[in-house]
């Protein structure tokens, strides 16, 4: 027990946060900022293995996100399906999507990689918008209600206990998979590749499985939006939604776990806390981007957590 | 069959030229940097709306030009020595993070200073179509052609004939001698900002009569220009000519014969299919990306 | 006294790659420094030329002290340096790459100082158009050298201009420095060939691990057993 | 250890502090907007904001509605659905509002039905799609002509002139798209006949391949763009490029004289269904409009320096018939004011005289639109 | 049999040969040293060993097994393993973690173990990370149990460099300069590891430029200059070799 305490500390301080926040929520549309956020952060925890851990980048990765949204609205609402079995279908549909574009694509570098993955987004949220007849073309469609086991998550608050659940499984699920060696092998080969190599670790095989992965957590994570949002439209997965995931787990730090939570709670509360001025809304967030880059390049949570341990240290 | 073929390949080198001259400020950046700059879109903003907003406050067309231009590039120099330098060695994901905040940052700038509606600018010289051929061809579309042929030429005679293009060629293919020669590197990179803003500055002004520009047009260019930029080969001055004109071509074709839906996405399919197969680009060297 | 270093500390990461070094070379001097591998000798010409930080200690060139500053300025005040491994613009032409020599020299006119270069290295001349990375190895080493002279420098810093070079181009290159020499030009020649360096220099100096071990008219090293051990393990 | 205890307390404090920062204490009419104030759509959303607050500011210095303040709260949904839901659960929890104005596109407005119709709070969209007010929801109300509508009132124009084989070339985003849809619809009804059907990007820079495959397209007899924004322009002054002489219609998403502005001289003879406010001096002296729309194009001119456009006058309906209502309801008790709406009869608004009743939660019929023709720059009525 | 026999060896970049119709062998068992001047070619000799580079002509054979252009990560799994002139260090992770990456080849890796971390995964992981501060207290790193690798030396990351590859269970070792940039002690240090590698049974190729270390240790020396082999046998031979002299000391005059 002690041992998972010391290996899973973010993990029940993310815990105690879930079960705290609940205390300053006042209403309905602040459980929906925190579900949003919540949901956010799964994708961007999926996503950091990828950026963070592996090192590779992907500018596509709404794609993803929308591409399990759309799963289970189309399965749920036009055949019936039920919701876990829609859920499944998406990240099982996603995970192969990502796998076969993966292995050529990852083969690339640095900007190419960007490019690629970019493009591979934009190709997917043009199917989407155009073939309207399954997917409702620009104005989207529905999800039948989340049911598991009869119970239908309906109010708010129910979605807020699911969504931290669901967060909760993905940090220790992510947690264990850096902390073994596929993890090691990971980030083995984002610090030194050739390194990574020479000691026996085929890197273009963890390059295509963790792309698949962080895919599948954001598959996983779309089809939980897609139950909770009103309408699934092309708008949750174009270029722009996929910058703001990078810049979630950019901002909140790369190669850290609580850092993607972080990110993603925090650039999901701005836009909400900057609504009252909403004219000066991109210069902020433009400049929090820049000003975190250039300040804090490793990202919120390392740069403070690196800062503390400074202090404690005698 | 052949007018309508030929309409498809000028209304793609009308985009592509556009295309292209983004693509090209991409390159320069990328050239004194390894940088990629997802905010040169803004400067084609910034510069078509300043010129706008100072005709529309009475300067005649051609000193509004000039002033622009000077603004955009005064811009670009300082995203350069306030974003870019602190940066310096900033690994690949959060120099990305950094220009595309700062391509929102400057969007928020124009939106406040110059609102959200749409603007054009008369076009150089008049709006008679010209006929090629039973094809027809927007004199402006000829004037974009033209000055992003001009700037190719102006680009490709700094580069090659001034001393301070090749200390930028010579910073870019290596930056350790190009300091041993006496180059200041430091001041490579701002030059490069402003030339590329100038470039973009440029560009704006010019296809203004033809698509028009808004606070949020940068996008859209900023992306087709990155492609286009990549689909050449990064840092690469002809390849992202090339991939620019390609881009705009693949679009009107497949708009013109398979769908005008699917259009992007075929010209994004093309843009995979290159880098599956070349995966520097059509004229990109090997390992020049040092990433 | 033209160049002055004195307490030298660099830093590579973690690594210091100097320990204080104390290095004087004289108006019109061949100084030879010579060591193995990893002794700290390019470091110390990178912190000259100014494109490697200092840690601590003093650089004082012609008695002005240089120690902070940039690369470029020091160009212009003279210092000149052939760096390791030749790093030549290697997708520019030969011409071009000469051109870049004299990037510090406002209103000079090259093309005098070019047919200068192409008498004393003919052929550069015969591959001028050439990209220089198309070069022989021995050909870039001297695109390098005539590149660096068309600074006009007052030092020269030349770093193992012999690396890799068949035997018949190493003499040659040599002899280039041997004329340089003659001509009155202030050389810093760094080697590993350490016989033939400092069969040509005036005075020595021995580096190991990042410190200086010994010092001495070149000739008086030349004879030292200390020398010969310092590279064969003897 | 402890320094990680630390961040974790810092973010409770934090997340609660950023969510109390919304929570105020008043006491006035409380009316809320979600409106496109940026995105593609946002020069809809800009003068629908603009206008809004205008009247609000204007009213409060007047003394407010039956002696209450009106607050006015409008976020910027960017004319993204899931942030239109999310910011209609705001006003709805968080600023306790009386009263929704809004949803620029019917994106946005279709996903807010979602969170308003269960929460029971008045909803006055200030979007086209038909869907919104079809089939009836209860508190959902439109104040613009729908789509179909336009469709229509082309087709029957397009009829009278005896032209039925039409291209369709549309814009791929929200509005263009569901436009689309509801001209293929009706296009049957009026003996219409679609021979070709393209697409565009909302930003492409030149749509002259479409253009042509639809000049090649044999037998078309006029062609009918839907889409708002730079595209018809583009669409416009590229179909004058290619000497196309089929007559081009537009849409009412282009009724704003940036269209004019945007598409120059190739604008001359392009023919759009739009309402009274864009022609109020050309409105015969017996209109009930002309007064109205005359009154609201002078106050939106004065105060902004721009032309007006018939979105603003979307949004000025909207406010009219909202704050009608509370003032016959009395109190801005939200069923009672719904009520109040559906009664809502003969009001004389910029986009026609609307009568609402239980089955109609729009109450303007065909009549209230105008096909207009533009001439040297200007918008003349052509019936 | 040889562990390693190289065969005519050629391997030219644009048209120059940086190693030419090189041949030679290595006995299992022994200390072997590659030496030679700067740009004698003993880094592309070991690259095209370690297969970063493919041979232009020649072959290359491990353990009877032709291993020219073989990737790395395969002919590690053959067991064969090396270390760096420039560190390959994995600079975001702990020392420990280090050589637990070494480890790779002989770990449990599947994903859904991984995932849930099983019980079998967390005793697996457990022991390995037991046996890797064994071999860091082989090489002498004991000091860095729990140290980050970012926050260690340099001469403490060579060692941890060997460390990680012996965590392979290698075959054969190559060590690309183990004591550049080291100081006297620092060296005598890597020495003693090194004798106590080859005393397992571990085959161990050097390319050094220290010849007190190269000639204190090695059984067999291998001398290369301008790509091609000038001197081959024991320390005293190559030591008294006229030709090694000159190509290390130039000619005088």
């Amino acid at each position: 027990m002690k041992a998972f305490a010391q290996r899973h500390r973010g993990l029940l301080i993310l815990a105690a946060c879930i079960a705290l926040l609940p205390l300053g929520v006042q209403n309905d549309y602040h459980y929906d900022v925190l579900i949003n956020a919540g949901l956010n952060a799964i994708v961007v925890v999926g996503l950091n293995l990828l950026i963070g851990y592996a090192g590779q980048i992907s500018l596509g990765h709404a794609a993803f996100f929308g591409l399990g949204a759309y799963a289970s609205a189309i399965l749920t609402t036009t055949y019936g399906w039920h919701s876990l079995a829609a859920m499944g279908a998406g990240m099982a549909g996603v995970g192969v999507l990502a796998y076969v574009v993966a292995r050529p694509i990852l083969r690339l570098k640095g900007h190419y990689l960007a490019m690629a993955t970019l493009g591979i987004g934009v190709i997917i949220s043009i199917v989407l918008n155009t073939e309207a007849q399954v997917t409702g073309g620009p104005d989207g469609m529905s999800a039948e209600p989340f049911s598991v086991f009869g119970f239908a998550f309906q109010s708010e608050k129910s979605w807020y206990w699911l969504v931290g659940g669901c967060l909760l499984a993905s940090v220790w699920l992510a947690t264990n998979l850096i902390n073994s060696p596929i993890g090691r092998a990971l980030r083995a080969l984002h610090g030194a590749e050739v390194g990574a190599r020479v000691v026996g670790i085929d890197t273009t095989h963890y390059k295509v499985l963790i792309f698949v992965i962080s895919a599948v957590f954001a598959s996983f994570a779309g089809s939980l939006f897609a139950h909770h949002t009103p309408t699934v439209t092309p708008s949750i997965l174009g270029f722009i939604k996929s910058v703001e995931f990078v810049v979630m787990a950019v901002f909140g730090g790369m190669a850290s776990v609580l850092g993607s939570v972080v990110g993603a709670f925090i650039m999901t509360l701005l836009p909400n806390v900057l609504a009252s001025i909403e004219d000066f809304e991109p210069i902020i967030l433009g400049a929090i981007m820049m000003g975190t880059m250039i300040f804090m390049p490793k990202g919120l949570v390392p740069t403070i957590a690196k800062k503390l341990r400074r202090k404690e240290a005698p | 069959m052949f007018e309508s073929t030929l309409q498809f390949i000028l209304a793609g080198l009308t985009s592509g030229a556009i295309y292209a001259l983004v693509g090209l400020g991409f390159t320069i950046i990328y050239n004194a940097s390894h940088v990629i700059n997802f905010a040169q879109g803004e400067f084609i903003v910034i510069g078509g709306m300043s010129t706008v907003a100072l005709t529309a406050a009475g300067l005649p067309l051609p000193l509004a030009i000039v002033l622009a231009t000077v603004v955009t590039m005064v811009v670009g120099m300082a995203l350069a020595r306030f974003a870019i330098q602190p940066a310096k060695d900033a690994d690949v994901v959060a120099l990305i993070i950094i220009t595309i905040g700062a391509s929102i940052f400057l969007r928020g700038i124009v939106q406040l200073v110059f609102g959200k509606d749409i603007h054009s600018l008369p076009p150089f010289s008049g709006e008679t179509p010209l006929n090629l051929m039973g094809a027809t061809l927007m004199p402006q579309s000829l004037w974009v052609m033209g000055i992003s042929a001009g700037l190719i030429l102006v680009m490709a005679w700094f580069f090659n004939a001034t001393l301070a293009g090749k200390a930028m060629l010579a910073t870019a293919y290596n930056s350790l001698a190009a300091r041993l020669m006496g180059v200041d590197t430091k001041w490579v990179l701002l030059s490069a900002f402003a030339l590329s803003a100038f470039l973009g500055a440029v560009g704006g002004i010019v296809v203004t009569p033809i698509t028009f520009v808004s606070y949020e047009s940068g996008i859209m260019l900023g992306l087709k220009g990155f492609s286009a930029a990549v689909l050449g080969g990064l840092g690469n001055g002809i390849g992202a000519v090339a991939g620019g004109l390609i881009l705009g071509v693949v679009e009107a074709m497949s708009a013109g014969y398979i769908s005008s839906a699917y259009k992007d996405a075929i010209a994004f399919v093309i843009i995979l299919v290159v880098l599956v197969a070349r995966p520097n680009g059509l004229f990109g060297k090997k390992g020049i990306d040092r990433v | 006294m033209l160049l002055e270093i004195q307490g030298l500390e660099s830093h590579y990461g973690r690594v210091k790659a100097l320990k204080g070094v104390d290095i004087t070379v004289k108006s019109g001097e061949l100084v030879a420094l010579v060591g193995a591998n990893g002794a700290g000798k390019t470091t110390l010409l990178r912190s000259l030329s100014g494109v490697q930080s200092i840690s601590a200690g003093a650089i004082r060139f012609d008695g002005q002290d240089i120690t902070k500053m940039p690369a470029f300025k020091r160009v212009s005040l003279g210092i000149a340096q052939v760096p390791e491994g030749r790093q030549v613009f290697a997708p520019m032409s030969v011409e071009d790459n000469l051109l870049m020599g004299t990037y510090r020299r406002r209103g000079a006119k090259p093309a005098d100082d070019m047919e200068r270069m192409y008498e004393t290295f003919p052929i550069l001349k015969a591959k001028r158009k050439q990209a220089a990375g198309l070069l022989s190895g021995g050909q870039q080493q001297m695109l390098a050298m005539a590149r660096a002279l068309m600074s006009n420098p007052r030092l020269l810093l030349l770093d193992e201009p012999s690396m890799g070079l068949a035997p018949l181009l190493v003499g040659e290159i040599f002899n280039a420095v041997e004329r340089l020499k003659a001509q009155g030009m202030t050389i810093l020649l760094v080697e590993q060939n350490a016989f033939q360096a400092l069969g040509i220099a005036d005075r020595g100096y021995v580096m190991e691990t990042g410190l200086v071990t010994m010092s001495d008219d070149a000739q008086v090293l030349l004879g030292d057993d200390r020398v010969k051990a310092a590279y064969l393990g003897l | 250890m402890r320094g990680l205890k630390t961040i974790a307390g810092l973010a409770v404090a934090g997340c609660a502090l950023a969510l109390s920062w919304t929570a105020q204490a008043a006491e006035p009419v409380r009316i809320g907007a979600f409106l496109a104030v940026t995105g593609p759509a946002s020069f809809l959303g800009e003068p629908e904001k603009k206008t809004l607050e205008m009247y609000v500011d204007r009213l409060n210095k007047q003394g407010g509605v039956q002696g209450r303040k009106i607050e006015l709260t409008v976020y910027d949904d960017g004319g993204a659905p899931d942030k239109a839901a999310t910011f209609a659960k705001r006003l709805i929890q968080s600023d306790n509002v009386d009263i929704i104005i809004g949803g620029t596109t019917t994106g946005t407005s279709m996903a807010a039905i979602k969170i308003v119709e269960p929460a029971g709070v008045p909803f006055i969209s200030l979007a086209g799609g038909i869907d919104i007010i079809e089939p009836v929801k209860k508190w959902v109300f439109k104040t613009p002509h729908t789509d179909r509508m336009a469709a229509e009132k082309v087709f029957a124009d397009l009829q009278k002139r005896g032209l039925t084989k039409v291209a369709l070339i549309s814009e791929n985003a929200g509005f263009g798209k569901s436009g689309h849809d509801q001209s293929l619809k009706v296009a049957g009804n009026y003996g219409i006949e679609i021979v070709a059907d393209e697409v565009y990007s909302p930003k492409d820079p030149d749509v002259t391949a479409q253009l042509t495959k639809i000049k090649n397209t044999p037998g078309v007899q006029a062609i009918f763009n839907f889409g708002f924004g730079q595209g018809p322009a583009i669409v416009t002054k590229n179909t004058k490029q290619l000497g196309i002489t089929q007559p081009l219609y537009q849409s009412h998403g282009v009724a704003s004289k940036d269209y004019i502005r945007l598409s120059g001289d190739a604008a001359d003879g392009v023919r759009l269904p739009a309402a009274g406010l864009v022609i109020a001096d050309q409105l015969a002296a017996t209109d009930p409009q002309k007064p109205v729309v005359s009154a609201f194009k002078k106050e939106y001119e004065e105060a902004f320096k721009s032309e007006v456009s018939t979105f603003a006058g979307h949004a000025y309906d909207g406010l009219q018939m909202a704050l009608a209502a509370i003032m016959r309801a009395g109190s801005s008790d939200k069923a009672k004011v719904r009520d109040e709406i559906e009664k809502t009869s003969g009001y004389v608004g910029t986009g026609g005289i609307v009568s609402m009743s239980p089955t109609d939660h729009m109450g303007l019929n065909l009549s209230a639109f105008h096909m207009v023709e533009i001439a040297k720059g200007d918008w003349k009525m052509v019936d | 049999m040889s562990l390693l026999k190289v065969t005519n060896l050629t391997k030219s970049f644009g048209g120059v040969s940086a190693i030419r119709d090189l041949s030679f062998s290595i006995e299992a068992g022994t200390i072997h040293s590659i030496i030679g001047p700067n740009g004698a070619g003993k880094t592309t000799l070991f690259n095209l060993i370690t297969g970063v580079y493919t041979p232009s002509s020649g072959s290359v054979r491990f353990n009877d097994r032709e291993i020219g252009g073989v990737e790395p990560h395969k002919l590690a799994a053959l067991g064969m393993n090396r270390t760096f002139q420039n560190l390959q260090i994995f600079h975001n992770m702990s020392a420990v973690e280090n050589v637990m990456v070494g480890a790779h080849l002989h770990l449990q890796k599947g994903l859904l173990s991984s995932l849930l971390r099983l019980p079998s995964l967390a005793r697996s992981e457990d022991q390995t990370r037991d046996h890797c501060w064994e071999l860091m207290d082989f090489v002498g790193l004991a000091q860095y149990r729990d140290a980050e690798a970012s926050a260690m030396s340099y001469g403490a990351l060579k060692r941890l460099e060997i460390a990680r590859a012996l965590a392979a269970k290698p075959k054969l070792l190559l060590l690309d300069e183990p004591a550049a940039g080291l100081n006297d002690t620092e060296t005598r240090e890597v020495d003693e590891v090194i004798k106590r590698i080859a005393a397992q049974g571990i085959t161990v190729v050097l390319v050094e430029h220290d010849m007190k270390m190269v000639m204190g240790i090695s059984d067999h020396i291998l001398v290369l200059d301008y790509g091609a082999k000038l001197a081959e046998g024991t320390p005293a031979e190559i030591r008294s070799n006229p030709d090694v002299i000159a190509a290390y000391l130039g000619n005088v005059g």
